[in-house]
């Protein structure tokens, strides 16, 4: 067993200076009625080599954006990835360490953290960030926690277009807290309805959530929904599922989000079926202590020489247990690491220009399906990379005829939404090169006729 | 002579800095070239590129004024080449596993092997999109269930979900079961008994769902006993959360009892799986009575701790939660793999998507390359260098609790000489060359010092690393500033973490 | 007090080792931990296994005892772990590009991309097998083909092979077409000219192709006059080898008289590449009329340099040399891509197969990158950086040579205080957090710095770099100690290269 | 441009510094008249992604391992490479280094190659060796040279059945250097003719050369060899170019061998379409002062700590110049390393292992195929993972065949052996499964039927 250095005469003078006479002896504190009595009922040890082959079998029977022109987002976006990530990830030091707890040895995880922690602050334009939460929907939950506790409130409001599993995530959360959740609907443009909003809102109502953009695609207006909201002393949290968008549309902060969430897979980390991304989390200073998750500050050794360090931990599980501000320990670390090297490669003018691409190639396929007869983009708000198509006949089997040609169009909308039977969500990135939209138009148009 | 040639020579003679006397044998700490490096932000000119893109081969589009974003105020303009230097330079003032001994009490810091990085690269694994329709991703979901399946054989449960990212959330997920269920039956229990020795993340998971807190005292033998938790019991408390074995390294031998009792009282118990390093292939919980536990593929299955995560918490069920398992679950049927959203008793979600696939595809790796007998043989020699560390330091070292340890041993700071404290102990440790036990935890042991070394190191590392133990442990009599003023030999010496929270700087304005 | 007391006082108060004084402005090199390792051999325990292997699916066949191996005697045996760890802490007492600034002279140690590494372990690209049929790998033909002729554009040169291995290799294959045309006009000159400013491969591949050196003295301006080169050409004399721009930085302006004057007389002239990075885009070796040349994949290229290798060393040649390039030749013919390997006037082959073709694969990824736009800019940018640096730092050090730099600037130690020499400059910054230039080459300037900066490093690592040299030389007047025991911060210091030669330890032994 | 951080304002400053006016006038020392006077007539700069589609497109056209069934190998073999090897060579400590000539800061690289230089040497069973030469067929070369050097003689006797590539490469560097090669012919065993490389050896003679194995694959007989160049002062080189063998087969330096070149692909590198692999070349100590390429040693530094440094350079083009060794100077640095890892992971054990199943391999498909009717196997000394096949009609056609059956069924000998149009040389490693054996005899059976 290569992972296991162990001889049998290792093993033996080993045994001898504890002062037993076998393994076996070492358990003699488990009580024979709850051991196994048999073997584990799994397959034999495979080697390298088989190891491999085994995960090449099922990779190919997954489709990729090598296998298939893809037009999915959601929640999980194909955007580019440069080569410098993976290469700088794989190094020891920063992969195969803990959570810095000791902060003499972990200096390189803690500063990068600090970095991190910068870049979503400039990014959402607020105060501080902590160093990750599991993805965007836990992380939006979290918010809505940290809302609650902040505001000592138990109301929340959550826009009906806000991701369906980001919802889902904060309900199951807010369950057995005692915390009310009330939905708001959308218009016909996709964007939250105010007057909806401005009913349900009271002094009871601890936030105001949103998607930004939200989950059709659609670009709320976040200046009025935070004015309505801190006009009851309510928060607005914000969730943004797709932060490239950050990079061309104005930040939460600039428009009065008190919170920010969000997933950041889209800063160069493969969709990998889901998970993992790693999901931000950003607020205002004065919030910071009911802020959940790790947070890193810097300090100063004893000859004065800057450091990093886990700070403010008084609010965290490990100190506090039962009365912490949140249970979780283990964070999203390596994703971390990924985004804040993404954000360093593209910086200022790269995030930009990345999302510029997204919106012109977006807008360029939304105009070109609205153009198809018998379709139509049913809602007529601004949208970002992703956008709501509503097509002729059986989705499914529309869907199953572009996946002939190698297309995957979109993620039909019936799985979330009643009423939506007929539509699909499609996601347009800088992957796409205009000849795949142009063969995905195309066959749209071949696949409906 | 001038003021540094006198520096000099006294450098040359006997009074050679600690750092140059490094003459302890066995030691691997040394002194040696590091190199600065300022943060990101203070690298970036105007104008410098680190990226590229294909021109824009559409035309262009505009927001709206009111939308249109015109600056990521104080986002970085750098070159490739400065975020390479930048990052690597970074990663030098970082211990991983790969540097050397990394002896974390409870997070199993075992060795993680190189093809399963190998593996949750390739392409078709990595770069399959969550909405990929099932039939295009029967890969994955076949990966899910296998995965499902082998952790329900090892810890001998009967349902398993992968949706939990991590330790925590696996807690989470699992009171939120245990919630479920006693609401399914009309029962609103209040509360949830923890012992004192469990980490803090159980009695925050249960303070999350709602509960209220009762600790409970593991007493001298250092695990719980049948008649404490019988004492404990009553109809309003909905579960026990126990460790298993304990964060003392100690199995709670009375388990089975413990179950019946909290059973019998109409309660459940929730198995914090952190410790499962110590059992595979030799006793499982779910056999124990035990009725939902939380895995950690990043300690038990080899998957890289990542700094602080990815990891992933899958959570094993026993047959009565099955129908409160969050959504969706993986089936198979007819020969397909499926995502099964249909189940009403479900709790909900804990996130988006399933979970941490890039991690299950690690832990997936590391189960094929052990098998049955390669988990088994891991949990008996993990269990072996605990005790052989255990052996060769108990005397020197107080060990509080006698009882035969597990997967790791737990020491306290009582018989350190000088003033010195567990975190001197720690520091000291970093100029040995190694990384430090996890210390101040569990909370029961005062100065707690929490050795789990793992099945992958071999006796040879175990060897140095006692002397070294043992060596600080005379230092600390006869030059106990060698531990009060440790690390020595770090780019940055220790650090003031009070400091830090008193005026909290959590975020870089050029200004600073 | 005890005495150790006493030395923590010591060393807490003015007195401070030097290690810990760094308060010099800029300087990135400081004292960190390091990690000692041993010998992979001295990990080695008997039965310790870091491989897996299928079991065998075929019955097993032995080899008769006459040529059956019983042991490899001294083999490691070691586990994977402790590979991984041996390798990576090896590793951390390196110093790398992605460290910090390279500027060795002459190696042109400009940023390795990353994408390169990406595309080069394609597997369509490293698994294609040497033997694989034409038809079935035309990937790999058609980037050959298709870098032949991007090389031969930069260069100005009819054809390029891609067989040999690395700069020195294709001097040999240069110096052996010359020999062969030679040869085929049935002459058989003896000798070739070459400049004392060449690196020691131009002499020594002449002698392998068995003809004698004639050193030609460059003279007080660092380059050759055509008048020089006049006097030594005779009819036997086959070839002038020179390196353009020179070693000394500087480009031979009289270039192409002397090749007229060589031609003249009958000889080729060769030109070594290795500073092709000074000229893309700008001026083409070609042009100038030199008949053959190499170029440095390793260097011009951005391939890595992968602590001495491996690297590549194509050739280019003008028209007339064609026939004798070795065999065989990536050729294109109706839409198809072939190995040529009929031409009898070829000179042979370098070596087995086709080259370096992974280092290829980065070359092409890189000129890609790069365009035609972008090979000139960087060669621009290379220039400007040399020269800001001859700049910043003449007068205080001095530079032998006034002409204009192009690619790099050579100093001398001439100017240093305190006994120092370049040596002890070189070491000293090691000390600051710098790979030290190439020094003691070339042999014309006495106490040689030869800084290559390339174009890959920014202004403010330009004048950090300038500040630490200012710094040193200050340094090498006020505290020369500082310089003759440098580097101080390394974890082994200044190693002793005589005893190395005197009593050659070239293999480990057990006993030793 | 990423990798060029200048912007104007930067060269602005520079320039100011240097005090001239613009880059253009950096170059006045280039006369006008060498100065090419237009753009390159290259691409136009491509982006990351761009860059990696081109790649991909040119992999894809490429048969490998992956896509076909191999039995390729005559001087590259398809072994199988650990995970662990591109981990570590991809720490840019490593593999962004230069030539370690600053060993303080090179000691990474410096004791990797002191590994290297003994594990090559416990391989071979000799003394001492160098840091690497380009491949095995050019370290052949510089062994005759060496030989040559060594022995003061200029006469050299080549079996035929080496490798053609080596013979090939050893004929170019000996041409100009008054070395006469002689050509040593093979018997039906192809083995070695000892009989006429007695009637050829005589006191002139510097060297006889031998593969082993021999390009046929067969093991040849080195103690007689080595018996009869000493006792005419010649020397015996021995060239392998599948070094695994040496896992199963006795040492050359134990049989008499007094230098032992090869080619260490073999050890954890990919095929790569021929390259990068490692030439190795190991020698007697007595003769190392003639050795061409870099030698590592260690040594210490002034604290009597060791360390590891470039050494015995004297015999070097840079301090030699033309009286030099060799002109070598990069030699394949971080293939040394990826053979250091793979034979630190192998080990003891597992290079016989490896060694063990590639005989059992190969020898298992030899026999089938010498059943199939028509086909037989010309030569009958024993081979180790290579044979030869003697197969019925025509060669180009029946691999034709294969290939449409996804098999790359062995490399033809007609390039390198008039008389051979028959032939084909047949390789079976660790990678070929039984199945892929069994499929290989098949499809042979059927494509010769
Ligand atoms: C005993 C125990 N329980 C729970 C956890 C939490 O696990 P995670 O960090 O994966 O959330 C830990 C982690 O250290 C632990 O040691
Ligand atoms: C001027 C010059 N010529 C030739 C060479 C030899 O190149 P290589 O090391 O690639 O063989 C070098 C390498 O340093 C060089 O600088």
């Amino acid at each position: 067993m290569r992972y296991i250095p162990h001889t049998d005469e290792d093993v033996r003078q080993m045994l001898e200076t504890i002062g037993v006479n076998s393994t076996e002896d070492l358990f003699t504190e488990i009580p024979q009625e709850v051991r196994l009595g048999r073997p584990l009922d799994l397959s034999a040890p495979m080697s390298e080599t088989e190891v491999i082959k085994e995960m090449k079998r099922l990779a190919a029977q997954n489709a990729t954006a090598e296998t298939h022109s893809t037009f999915l987002g959601g929640g999980a976006y194909n955007h580019f990835i440069p080569s410098v990530i993976d290469q700088l990830i794989s190094r020891s030091e920063f992969y195969t360490a803990y959570t810095p707890y000791q902060p003499e040895i972990s200096q390189g995880t803690l500063q990068a953290i600090y970095e991190y922690q910068t870049l979503i602050c400039q990014l959402t334009g607020m105060e501080v960030s902590n160093a990750s939460m599991y993805d965007g929907a836990s992380a939006c939950a979290e918010a809505v926690l940290m809302a609650a506790r902040a505001t000592r409130r138990k109301k929340v409001l959550l826009a009906t277009s806000l991701h369906p599993e980001y919802r889902e995530t904060v309900a199951t959360y807010c369950r057995h807290l005692n915390i009310e959740l009330l939905d708001v609907p959308y218009l016909e443009t996709g964007k939250l309805d105010q007057q909806s909003l401005a009913s349900l809102l009271d002094k009871e109502t601890a936030a105001v959530v949103a998607g930004y953009p939200n989950f059709f695609g659609v670009i709320e207006e976040l200046a009025p929904l935070a004015d309505a909201a801190h006009d009851v002393g309510a928060l607005l949290v914000t969730a943004v599922a797709e932060p490239v968008a950050l990079g061309k549309i104005k930040s939460p902060g600039e428009l009065g989000a008190d919170i920010v969430v969000g997933e950041g897979q889209s800063f160069g980390m493969p969709v990998s079926y889901g998970g993992p991304g790693v999901g931000f989390f950003a607020a205002r200073q004065k919030t910071v202590r009911s802020m959940p998750g790790r947070l890193v500050g810097a300090t100063r050794d004893k000859d004065g020489k800057t450091g990093y360090v886990l700070t403010l931990s008084t609010r965290e599980q490990h100190i506090r247990r039962e009365k912490a501000t949140s249970n979780i320990c283990s964070n999203q670390g390596l994703c971390v690491l990924i985004a804040a090297i993404y954000l360093s490669l593209l910086g200022k003018q790269g995030l930009k220009e990345v999302a510029s691409q997204n919106l012109a190639k977006a807008e360029y396929a939304k105009q070109a399906i609205s153009a198809l007869p018998g379709f139509s983009i049913p809602f007529s708000g601004p949208t970002f990379n992703e956008f709501v198509v509503e097509v002729p006949g059986d989705v499914d089997a529309l869907l199953l005829k572009l996946e002939e040609r190698g297309i995957l169009a979109g993620l039909p909308l019936k799985r979330y939404f009643a009423g939506m039977e007929q539509r699909l969500l499609v996601c347009v990135t800088e992957q796409n090169t205009r000849e795949e939209i142009e063969t995905l138009v195309d066959a749209l148009k071949g696949g409906a006729a | 002579m001038s003021p540094t040639a006198t520096i000099t020579q006294l450098k040359g003679a006997s009074q050679q800095p600690e750092a140059e006397t490094d003459c302890v044998a066995n030691r691997i700490g040394t002194s040696g070239l590091a190199l600065r490096e300022k943060l990101i932000f203070e690298h970036s000119v105007q104008g410098r590129q680190g990226y590229s893109l294909p021109a824009l081969d559409v035309p262009n589009a505009e927001l709206s004024e009111a939308l249109n974003r015109e600056e990521i105020v104080g986002f970085p303009e750098v070159s490739e080449v400065d975020v390479v230097r930048h990052f690597t330079r970074l990663s030098t003032w970082n211990y991983g596993l790969d540097s050397g001994f990394y002896p974390l009490g409870s997070c199993t810091m075992k060795y993680n092997p190189k093809v399963n990085e190998t593996v949750a690269r390739l392409p078709g694994l990595a770069g399959c999109h969550p909405h990929t329709p099932e039939h295009l991703s029967q890969g994955a979901l076949g990966l899910m269930f296998d995965l499902q399946n082998a952790l329900a054989e090892i810890s001998g449960f009967d349902a398993v979900t992968l949706q939990p990212a991590a330790g925590a959330h696996g807690e989470l997920t699992g009171v939120q079961m245990i919630r479920a269920w006693h609401e399914s039956r009309g029962n609103s229990r209040k509360k949830v008994l923890i012992p004192d020795t469990a980490h803090g993340t159980n009695p925050a998971t249960a303070a999350l769902c709602g509960y209220d807190v009762v600790p409970i005292a593991s007493g001298d033998s250092g695990i719980l006993s049948a008649e404490t938790v019988a004492e404990y019991m009553n109809d309003d408390v909905a579960a026990l959360m126990v460790t298993n074995p304990n964060t003392l390294g100690l199995f709670e031998s009375d388990i089975r009892k413990i179950c019946d009792i909290v059973h019998q009282g109409g309660g459940l118990v929730y198995c914090d799986g952190a410790n499962l390093n110590a059992l595979m292939g030799i006793a499982r919980p779910g056999d124990m009575g035990m009725d939902v536990m939380h895995f950690n593929l990043h300690k038990t299955f080899s998957t890289p701790h990542g700094g602080g995560g990815p990891g992933a918490g899958p959570v094993g069920v026993s047959e009565k939660l099955i129908p409160f398992l969050p959504k969706p679950v993986v089936v198979h049927e007819d020969g397909r793999y499926r995502l099964d959203f249909d189940r009403p008793q479900s709790f909900g979600r804990m996130r988006s998507f399933f979970g941490n696939f890039g991690i299950m595809v690690r832990g997936w790796a590391y189960i094929l390359t052990m098998g049955g007998a390669g988990l088994k043989q891991a949990s008996e020699m993990a269990v072996l260098n605990a005790n052989y560390i255990r052996a060769r330091l108990e005397g020197v070292y107080h060990l509080p609790y006698k009882n035969r340890s597990l997967h790791e041993a737990v020491f306290s700071d009582k018989q350190l000489g000088g003033g010195c404290h567990t975190l001197d102990l720690a520091k000291r440790l970093i100029d040995y060359g190694y990384h430090p036990p996890t210390i101040y935890f569990p909370l029961v042991v005062h100065g707690s010092i929490m050795i789990e070394p793992t099945e992958t190191e071999s006796k040879e590392v175990l060897d140095e690393f006692c002397e070294a133990m043992l060596e600080i442990a005379r230092e600390s009599m006869n030059q106990p500033e060698l531990l009060l003023n440790a690390p020595s030999l770090t780019a940055v010496g220790r650090l003031d973490e009070t400091a830090a929270a008193r005026n909290p700087r959590l975020c870089y304005k050029p200004a600073e």
